[in-house]
């Protein structure tokens, strides 16, 4: 009982933190912080909704299924998000920031 | 109401295979034509899937418990369309890599201007 | 022993001999290798053409699995007929090869070319001997996929163009079939040709069953490049190396209307597909004007390639038409053409690819004065060309004879005048080259590099000539098993299914 | 029951917003990071599905999803530093 | 609620697919490309079709994209714009259409079991092939010994897709690791990747020989463990990875898949029973199933391992070598 509403609380806010990582693709103003939005609350959700569902396992070859997914997810999500973000530096997108400098340079 | 619930899952496939098939014919782009066949094709395989769905009833692995499986045959007929899709794939794209050597396009309105066809 | 298990071997056979073929590192020993096996299937399909016009229909479980659960692989007279096209045809374009792909293949590709080969021999015969309509549908895919890599092996850049031409029709066309057979499975759950047809004979009507037979018979015209979806084949054999053509002319387009027969005769019943759904009238309006038109586009091609590639379309309209006329007379036309235009058509390419062989050109210059420096391949260019334009004492004179006569019975008057006519325009088209072969000067006199064609390729190119001459005089094996075949696929499907 | 119900609706809404910032992005960077969040959201929606469906032992299909999703996404890379030299990709597309 | 995900399923399908059609940045359509046969395979999950999910999303979904990839990145990313109105295409499309919306009004209603589909041979694939065959899959049953021809047919597929993409591009010369390519500028990810590739191919072998329990089987093995060795190609560089997995091995390696496959059908002969009959193998016909089985399914994995990396192999090949000139 204990476990499943544990495991009730973790997949609830699994569930919304992927709906912020969500919104945060839309309202976020360049890429780079849209990448940060998406990355972060992407790797927690993870933990959390597959946490949640090795609680409502009996332990055996699924949870460690569920683990083996759980551990690839965390490597290789944010090595992709990051990945992504260097080359749109090295393709050379600037930050809203710098863009705001060379703007106010322009002007001035 | 029910005629709708029976068949709109054959109606919106027959939407994405005739979207696959357009992009067939009317691209210029050989690339965009080869997209547009593997569209064709995954559409189909959405189609023979539909036939095998059982409601109620699960995946064809057989487990304590349940009773009502989906049909495996569609499933083992997919498996090898995929295979096949794929493969034709592969050599379409091969082809079109040597095509742009050979030409130095890959629009195929810009063939004609090159090389009377026939 | 293995007589029992004839029924798969023409397929087994290439299957295995296509990677041991790759594995050979040396061309000779691939050239070889692939003609022992493509000459051992042949065989094993005249075995199985005489077993079957003896004892009817072969069935073979593959697996052990009986038919509607397992694949089937079911040989009847239709099916071994065309086999034995196929195998033999391969056979002799092999022994072809050898010194055609020397001079037009990369070297170090002629393995990969006889592999090739090899692959699509073994889906061609696969498409012939199944029992299964899906099967049918993963062989078509095998031998498509080898003619793509078999087209675009030539040198010349176009054939890259046409080959992929070629992919995108294949493909749609083998998708419209998955269509097809997908509606099939959908009403009858059952994939098995015989299953099939006593399934579908319990519905009368059925808009489901009608569409899906007519997304197969569009399917299966794209492949056998019925007007007007024929657009992709005069550039695919045109460009394609000289030995792929003569292969692919006899074979794949023909293996194609086989499986037009099957679906028509066996699966859907005649009765169905012409009464029901009036298919006929399409098909036979199709096939006349595949033939006047194609054969007018013959007549003005200055490549003689392809020239023959629109002739091929136009004596494809000839087969459809045979099948159109829905009388056991006609079908039997029809697949008497099918055998003898292999054995014209495939003289033909040859006697081309041997003319591109010593001049390095298909266009109609280079054949001034052919007649003097190469007699025997224009001697067999002549004869085969006078097979295609059906004077008598050759096959195809036989074939057209037989159409006329299934014509006549119709009372189709005009029907049995069109055919003829049609035969005036392959005079034309034949004639322009023979004209220039033999009443024009040569352009440059001095050129002495022209001489006769190498032996390997004069063999099977008078073999096929001889067999065109031979089956025109002696009709009984080539009538007797078109005759039985025929018979065969009409009687009506549900019976057939009734009888297992 | 309805937990897992309500995770797999949000799972599903999340990846509906991540695919329309893929059919519709102003960066091709913002396309990729769209379908990299679609690709790793299906194999989250297919590990609670297996458990809604009763079935959970389907999860090397999850599996799968998340290998695709990481070699697609290291193609993509890859076709970034090749063609990097000839054009511009983090230009704006013209088309829309 | 298995129709409501395949609603909303189907629904962003047909938005992909109208998206793909009006792009003209094909990257961009590659890319909706990948989602669609992501999307598709799901759906292939919600109607039980684990077996087939699981391919379309190695294969449709992977490889597919990374050969398109490929091509792109030789052939260039723009489309032309079309002058030309598609008016003949768009009313082909619609008479097409329109005739599959006529057929389908006579189709049996979707997802019920009273279906002939579901009626005629499929009951017996569902109720007799665990005790015939002795696999709880019974989607690998079928595949493997029902309707073994068919696999048959399709290896050789694969195959001729090597052959085919052999002949038009060739396959790279083992050279020294001189020219240095690869993703070097990025070191995290060339760390992860050696975390995780060898990771992947544990995995892939589980999926080989757990296909007779769960979904999964050779062609999905061969593929996963192809693309283990793509990974590491892509990280890393060609040069290095063809020292790895050898080129001339690979062609060796289709061809004996393709030979095991059909010497196992062989042996049946031998053994007094049918082409591909597994139940003389052994004197218990279920051990014979088995024995074949897990033999055919061996030789599929080598030659789909064999033949998707050398197809690989050959458009990296032309990718590196339009980079060096």
């Amino acid at each position: 009982m204990i476990l499943e509403t544990l495991s009730t609380i973790l997949l609830i806010s699994g569930a919304f933190f992927s709906l912020t990582g969500a919104i945060g693709l839309f309202k976020f103003p360049d890429f780079f912080t849209r990448v940060h939005a998406a990355s972060v609350t992407d790797s927690i959700a993870t933990i959390l909704i597959i946490s949640g569902l090795i609680l409502r396992t009996d332990f055996d070859l699924v949870a460690i299924k569920l683990l083996f997914i759980l551990v690839f997810l965390l490597l290789t999500s944010p090595t992709a998000s990051h990945a992504l973000a260097k080359s749109a530096r090295h393709g050379g997108l600037l930050t809203l920031a710098e863009i705001r400098d060379t703007q106010n340079k322009d002007n001035g | 109401m029910s005629f709708i619930v029976d068949y709109y899952n054959y109606w919106i496939v027959v939407f994405l295979m005739m979207a696959g098939f357009y992009i067939v014919i009317s691209a210029n782009n050989l690339v965009k034509k080869v997209v547009g066949l593997n569209i064709f094709q995954t559409s189909v395989f959405i189609m023979y899937i539909s036939i095998g769905k059982v409601s109620g009833g699960s995946a064809p692995i057989l487990a304590d418990g349940i009773t009502s499986y989906s049909n495996p045959l569609p499933h083992v007929l997919i498996l090898t369309a995929i295979v096949v899709g794929v493969a034709t794939t592969a050599v379409g794209l091969a082809l079109i890599v040597r095509i742009k050597r050979a030409y130095g396009t890959v629009e195929e309105n810009e063939f004609k201007d090159k090389d009377a066809l026939i | 022993m293995f007589a029992q298990h004839f029924p798969v071997l023409p397929i087994v056979l290439p299957l295995i001999g296509a990677p041991v073929c790759m594995l050979l590192a040396r061309s000779q020993l691939a050239w070889l290798f692939a003609t022992l096996i493509s000459g051992f299937s042949f065989f094993i399909s005249i075995v199985l053409l005489l077993t079957t016009l003896d004892q009817g229909v072969l069935s073979y479980a593959l697996g052990g699995w009986e038919p509607p659960w397992g694949i089937e692989m079911r040989v009847d007279v239709a099916n071994a007929l065309v086999l034995s096209v196929v195998t033999g045809l391969s056979t002799l374009v092999l022994v072809y090869a050898k010194q055609s792909i020397d001079k037009e293949i990369d070297r170090n590709q002629h393995t990969l070319f006889y592999t090739a080969h090899l692959l699509c021999l073994a889906g061609l015969s696969g498409i012939l001997s199944t029992g299964d309509a899906f099967n049918l549908f993963v062989f078509l895919e095998i031998s498509s996929l080898a003619t793509y890599t078999l087209v675009s092996l030539a040198s010349d850049r176009r054939a890259l163009t046409a080959a992929f031409r070629y992919l995108v029709m294949g493909t749609i066309g083998a998708t419209f079939i998955l269509i097809g057979v997908g509606m099939m499975y959908m009403k009858t759950g059952t994939l098995n040709m015989l299953d099939l047809a006593a399934r579908i004979a319990e519905y009368d009507s059925n808009r489901t069953l009608n569409t899906g037979l007519a997304f197969i018979l569009i399917g299966v015209s794209i492949k056998l490049a019925l007007f007007p979806l024929h657009m992709w084949l005069p550039p695919a054999y045109t460009h394609a190396p000289s030995a792929v053509s003569a292969f692919l002319a006899g074979t794949a387009t023909k293996v194609a209307v086989y499986v037009m027969v099957r679906f028509i005769f066996t699966i859907y019943g005649a009765e169905y597909v012409f009464h029901e759904m009036g298919m006929d009238v399409i098909l036979l309006v199709l096939a006349i004007v595949a033939i006047f038109n194609c054969s007018f586009v013959a007549t003005v091609q200055s490549n003689v390639k392809t020239m023959l590639a629109y002739s091929s379309v136009a004596q494809i309209g000839y087969m459809i038409l045979g099948i159109s006329l829905v009388t056991s007379a006609g079908l039997m036309a029809g697949l008497l053409h099918i055998f003898n235009h292999a054995l014209m058509k495939g003289a033909l390419f040859m006697a081309v690819g041997a003319v591109l062989f010593r001049t390095g050109s298909a266009d109609i210059k280079a054949y001034y004065g052919l007649g003097k420096r190469m007699p025997l391949t224009m001697a067999a260019f002549t004869i085969a060309g006078l097979s295609i334009i059906g004077v008598p004492l050759t096959a195809g004179f036989v074939s057209k004879w037989y159409l006329v006569t299934a014509a006549l019975e119709q009372q189709h008057w005009l029907i049995a005048f069109l055919i003829l006519t049609g035969s005036l325009l392959a005079i034309v088209y034949i004639g322009r080259v023979l004209e220039v072969a033999y009443f024009k000067e040569p352009a440059d006199p001095t050129d002495t590099t022209i001489k006769e064609a190498p032996v390997l390729m004069l063999i099977p190119m008078w073999i096929l000539v001889l067999a065109n001459i031979y089956f025109g005089i002696d009709t009984s094996l080539s009538v007797s098993a078109a005759d039985a075949a025929s018979k065969w696929l009409f009687q009506p499907a549900a019976d057939l299914g009734a009888v297992r | 029951m309805l937990v897992l119900t309500a995770t797999s609706v949000a799972i599903l809404s999340v990846m509906a917003l991540a695919l329309a910032r893929a059919l519709k992005a102003d960066t091709v960077y913002d396309r990729i990071l769209g379908v990299n969040m679609v690709g790793t959201k299906t194999a989250l929606f297919i590990a609670v599905m297996g458990f809604l469906g009763g079935r959970p032992d389907f999860l090397d299909i999850a599996i799968v999803y998340a290998l695709i999703n990481f070699i697609g996404m290291i193609a993509v890379l890859r076709f970034f530093e090749y063609t990097a030299t000839d054009g511009e990709p983090g230009d704006k597309e013209q088309s829309s | 609620m298995a129709e409501l995900i395949d609603l909303v399923l189907l629904g962003m399908l047909a938005i992909t697919a109208l998206r793909i059609i009006f792009l003209k940045d094909l990257f961009a359509v590659v890319m909706l490309f990948g989602i669609y046969s992501f999307l598709s395979a799901l759906i292939f999950v919600n109607l039980d079709a684990v077996d087939v999910a699981f391919t379309e999303a190695a294969v449709g979904a992977g490889i597919a994209t990374v050969l398109m990839l490929g091509t792109l990145a030789l052939t260039g990313r723009k489309e032309k714009a079309n002058s030309h109105t598609a008016l003949l295409p768009l009313l082909v499309v619609i008479v097409t259409g329109a005739a599959l919306i006529y057929g389908t009004l006579d189709m049996p209603p979707f997802g019920d079991p009273e279906n002939p589909a579901n009626q005629h041979v499929a009951p017996r694939y569902i109720e007799e092939s665990p005790q015939e065959v002795g696999l709880p899959n019974m989607v690998t049953s079928v595949l493997a010994s029902y309707r073994a021809f068919d696999t048959l047919g399709e290896t050789a597929v694969v195959f001729a897709a090597a052959i085919g993409v052999l002949s038009l591009l060739g396959l790279p010369k083992q050279s020294q690791a001189t020219i240095e390519s690869g993703l070097k500028s990025h070191l995290v990810l060339r760390v992860v990747a050696k975390l995780i590739i060898p990771l992947i191919l544990v995995f892939a072998l589980y999926v080989q020989f757990h296909g007779d329990y769960g979904p999964g089987g050779g062609f999905q093995a061969g593929v996963i463990a192809a693309a283990a060795i793509i990974l590491y190609a892509l990280v890393f560089g060609l040069p290095l990875a063809t020292q790895v997995i050898q080129p001339k091995l690979l062609k060796i390696l289709a061809s004996m898949g393709v030979l095991i496959y059909a010497a196992t059908g062989v042996a049946g002969l031998f053994f007094g029973g049918n082409f591909l009959d597994y139940n003389v193998l052994a004197s218990d016909p279920v051990a014979g199933q088995h024995i074949g089985i897990i033999v055919i399914e061996f030789g599929i994995g080598v030659t789909v391992f064999a033949a998707i990396l050398s197809i690989f192999y050959g458009f990296a090949s032309q990718a590196e070598r339009a980079n060096i000139q």
